[in-house]
């Protein structure tokens, strides 16, 4: 109960700030396009590109995007302190790791809706699948490296090696989910669902970096 | 009755540093305990100590008598010297995202009080990145006393308010005290509380030591 | 407004029916595109103005770093942030028209390229803009940036005869490549447009002046209360 | 001769907020400005115009007789909330670097002392973002009065000082008064410099009022 | 005279600070590693991609690492206001920016030392030329960019949107120099020297923006 009263506020105070700073999701999204076009100028020609390389680059620009907008949401959290503020909320602190997922997701999501598009437009890459299993694997895939981030900005909450530990680990962390999303999608641009075996990993790796926080969260954060 | 606070052979290493080596202390209700302590003798990490922004190398903490817990944590109030606000939201928004957290009835009623109490009801819909050093503090006040905690941990919470303030939050801590709370302060500012019946602990080679003044 | 402004804003809207007559009725179809063409006179004379806007940013700015008159800095702005818009319709048609005879929305030609990086750079200096609370440096800060980004302009121009791309160029310095009718329609677009834009900029920047009175007043009704704040407190 | 520091007119917008509105001020040599104000009023914000970190939307600013100048400078210090110190350096070394930059002859010499002046030469070699409040401000005074400025703009310069350091800034105030500096002093606490001969001026409403105390 | 004594205490504190926090730079370089070998991950199999997009994801690398170290620096200086104690230089402020510059040049210059080789060997592009002009080439875009980047990192100083409004500005703003050192490099890739024109589209760029800054700079920094 008090929990989820508290979650709540806390979505609701991200989605405000977002709100607040349009500009700054503007910016983002700018950023993100900019990435797009850059490939596009960049790989003008090469049409020859399996849709596994297809696939790939539009998810690590995701990952960028995502990384990006972890950045951003730190930086709030730590002027003046913000974050310890919230450190104090009365009920179990895993709350900060579930709010800051679904804070994420959102701001990524949306991204995602310019940006799958204008990607697939950019470099002329025709999608053959209905987008309905296109819009599932992003969602998880998504979410599984947004839980990765988050997990990982919050354990270096205090620590001065924040900005060190964040980029290197979210990589490496995140390799099997990559290999997973991009095996899937670059099958759904050949006109299946992939292996299952992928999907399983995918799902996976929802599962277990969204149940795995909550346990450990009470000793990773500082009391 | 149990102690609000009570810190037993508190013993916390910074860096390389030894800051914390063994303190001491505890607070009853009704207790203004005035901190005392050259610059960098170590205080404002006894009160993230003490407060449970921190854990201790070792010794123990322990509020109203229990381990510190998430259940005890909306008893306790923190001011440090960050103002634990978001300069993106406004000083209403602040301190009403505050009041949800703590889930305090009738929210909105409680931060329009606060917010007149310092002073801050003309400004309440300027962004707090905007706010000024004083107004700063003076919403970190506001957001301390919100939920009315029983202990509160105040580190140099006179820093940046101008005299009418200073009177203010001198004038609240008795009212305060009055009410049964525990009060810890760090302040380099003798003459603001001079009025004040305050208990004076120094803190130096990381042991606090009771009575001492200068 | 005054009179004489009144009627030169009448004027343009005649103009702007006139207009709109040359291109769907007086003009004629192209040889090969046909009744496309007729995007032209809205996809070159929005080129123009974006070009003409951005050019006043930069003009202005330099004016303002030397004079440090708030006005100029205001025209600067608000040319700016039209030129953004017609940055938008050049490139919104410009994707229709190739749709048509490309058979493309976008293609990496340096000319669409280079017209979508001014589409990017100006965003930027309206978001800079937005972005710095203090006002002389923002106006600073945005001259120098806007003079900076303009020299992409001559950048876009040259880019067809740097690169050899697929975007047309028509306008040369031998002349116009097309029947005197066309030339006429397109050159009365261009008037109608800039004409719209000097009034837009003109109207927006009234408005800021508007705007700056008014946070004037309010300064002085805050600072009215606090005075009774005060007085009320001791 | 000339005023050490002349601001006529001075006028500045932030945001939408019109926080100085024709503020008039002149320092002569040996002067202490003591400039109060409630929170919010615009103190920082002068101080910024004064010593050149932001530019007015009307009005002059002289420093010297003449506008600010690169060459003019080095000959006036100013003290913010801000440190203006790299946390990665060690306070020596970021003594060392003003030094460098304002071309200190004996830059190691004066360092040293500077260091030995605000008690801080046992903690040379620790990274300034490990210190505390009170150390990080006496290491920000240090760095203020090291290139001998003639014109002095100290913010809130007490805040977050010990007893001992207040005292010790008191002094020197009283000696660089002696020695002919020009000082615009902020600050809530009027105890702490109460033996000073102070001039003082008030900010309200935008502008300079002189002789108002409270 | 005093402008030479100021840069050289500037460019030997950020020395000093870089070698300090080793950390920082060695993730810097962990982050930039990653990228390559996640796209070479993701564009393994594709080798079939021309020169140009091989020149050109090498760019991009190298840009963003720039980018990185733009941010950093940015960070460092803006840490309780120290940038501004440096604005009180007793010399011309474009004092600033030429030390930025310096200070970046060879942070980046640095990390090239690493990922160009790594580059070549992830996705198997040989180099069929001597590494004279490769090094020339790389020593003046890089120089390019930099210097792109300190004049606007030190526009964007005041702005709250600063840390994704200087990657949206130096994108665009460096595309043509991008294009050219593509161009270049691709040339050298099958064993030429590239066109002239791009050579000097190179060029003017390093001396455009190394001497526009100190004309315009006294504007922008206050006073
Ligand atoms: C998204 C796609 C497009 C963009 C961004 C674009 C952009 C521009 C720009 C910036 C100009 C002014 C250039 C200058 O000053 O030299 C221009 C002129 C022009 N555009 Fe486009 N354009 C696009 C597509 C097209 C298409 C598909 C056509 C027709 C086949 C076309 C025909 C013209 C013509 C005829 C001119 C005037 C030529 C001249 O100035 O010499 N454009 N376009
Ligand atoms: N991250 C850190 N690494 C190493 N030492 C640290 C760190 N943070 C603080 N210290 C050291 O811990 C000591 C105590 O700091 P603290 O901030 O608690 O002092 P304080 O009593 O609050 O001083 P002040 O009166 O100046 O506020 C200082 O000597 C400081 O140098
Ligand atoms: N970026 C900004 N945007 C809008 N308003 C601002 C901004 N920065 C400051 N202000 C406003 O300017 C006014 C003056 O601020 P300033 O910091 O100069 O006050 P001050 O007199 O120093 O107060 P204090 O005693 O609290 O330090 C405040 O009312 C503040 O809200
Ligand atoms: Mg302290
Ligand atoms: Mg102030």
């Amino acid at each position: 109960m008090i929990f989820w009263r508290v979650l709540w506020s806390m979505v609701g105070k991200d989605l405000r700030i977002e709100w607040r700073t349009k500009q700054l999701f503007i910016s983002s999204l700018s950023f993100a396009l900019l990435l797009v076009f850059l490939m596009g100028l960049v790989l003008y020609g090469s049409s020859n590109m399996t849709h596994f390389a297809d696939a790939g680059l539009l998810w690590l620009l995701i990952m960028m995007a995502g990384l990006f907008s972890l950045n951003r949401q730190d930086d709030k959290e730590r002027w003046d302190g913000a974050i310890y503020g919230a450190t104090m909320v009365p009920t179990d602190r895993s709350v900060l790791f579930y709010a800051r997922v679904m804070s994420h997701l959102l701001f990524v999501v949306v991204m995602e809706v310019v940006l799958v598009p204008l990607y697939s437009v950019v470099l002329g890459t025709s999608i053959q699948l209905a987008w309905g299993p296109i819009i599932l694997v992003l969602l998880m895939g998504t979410l599984g490296f947004v839980a990765v981030g988050a997990l990982l900005t919050s354990l270096a909450l205090t620590s001065s090696l924040r900005e060190i530990l964040v980029p290197i680990m979210i990589f490496p962390l995140s390799v099997p989910l990559l290999l997973g999303v991009v095996e899937v999608t670059s099958s759904m641009l050949q006109g299946n669902w992939g292996k299952g075996v992928w999907w399983a990993v995918i799902a996976a790796y929802d599962i277990l970096f969204l149940v795995l926080p909550g346990l450990l969260y009470d000793f990773i954060a500082e009391v | 009755m149990n102690h609000l606070l009570e810190l037993v052979g508190v013993q916390k290493s910074l860096g390389h540093r030894s800051v914390l080596n063994g303190a001491d202390l505890t607070i009853d209700a009704g207790e203004i305990v005035w901190m005392v302590g050259r610059n960098g003798s170590g205080k404002t990490t006894l009160i993230k100590v003490a407060a449970g922004m921190s854990t201790p190398g070792k010794g123990t903490v322990l509020w109203f008598g229990n381990r510190p817990s998430s259940r005890l944590r909306s008893r306790i109030g923190v001011l440090l010297d960050e103002s634990f606000l978001y300069g993106e939201l406004t000083a209403e928004e602040n301190l009403l995202y505050y009041a949800k957290i703590y889930g305090l009835k009738d929210a909105r009623k409680q931060v329009h009080d606060g917010l007149e109490q310092v002073r801050l009801h003309r400004d309440k819909h300027v962004l707090v990145k905007a706010f000024s050093k004083g107004m700063k503090q003076r919403l970190a006040i506001a957001r301390t006393f919100l939920h009315q905690p029983e202990v509160l941990f105040l580190d140099e919470p006179y820093d940046g308010l101008d005299a009418a303030s200073s009177q203010l939050l001198t004038f609240w801590l008795e009212n305060l005290q009055k009410a049964g709370a525990g009060i810890l302060l760090v302040s380099h500012e003798a003459n603001a509380f001079r009025e004040l019946p305050v208990r004076t602990v120094k803190l130096a080679q990381g042991r606090l030591i009771e009575g001492d003044s200068q | 407004m005054k009179k004489w402004q009144w009627t030169l804003v009448a004027l343009l809207g005649i103009g702007m029916i006139i207009s709109q007559y040359m291109d769907f009725i007086a003009s004629p179809p192209e040889a090969q595109m046909g009744n496309v063409v007729r995007i032209m006179y809205f996809h070159v004379a929005s080129a123009v103005v974006a070009f003409t806007a951005f050019g006043v940013t930069a003009l202005l700015g330099l004016i303002y770093l030397v004079r440090k008159k708030w006005i100029w800095d205001q025209l600067a702005r608000v040319s700016a942030e039209i030129g953004v818009v017609y940055t938008t319709f050049v490139l919104i048609s410009g994707s229709i028209w190739g749709d048509a005879v490309w058979n493309t929305w976008w293609t990496w030609d340096p000319t669409l390229t280079t017209t979508l990086i001014l589409w990017f750079l100006y965003l930027a200096y309206i978001l800079l803009r937005a972005s710095i609370a203090d006002r002389e440096r923002a106006a600073k800060v945005a001259s120098v940036y806007g003079f900076i980004a303009a020299i992409d302009i001559p950048i876009i121009h040259q880019s067809v005869t740097w690169w050899r791309g697929i975007h047309p160029n028509v306008i040369t310095a031998q002349g116009f490549n097309m029947p005197p009718i066309m030339v006429f329609t397109l050159l009365f677009s261009f008037l109608v447009f800039l004409g719209l834009y000097s009034v837009i900029l003109w109207i927006s920047t009234m408005m800021a002046k508007d705007r700056d009175e008014l946070s004037d007043l309010r300064e002085l009704a805050r600072n009215a209360l606090a005075k009774y704040d005060e007085r009320v407190g001791s």
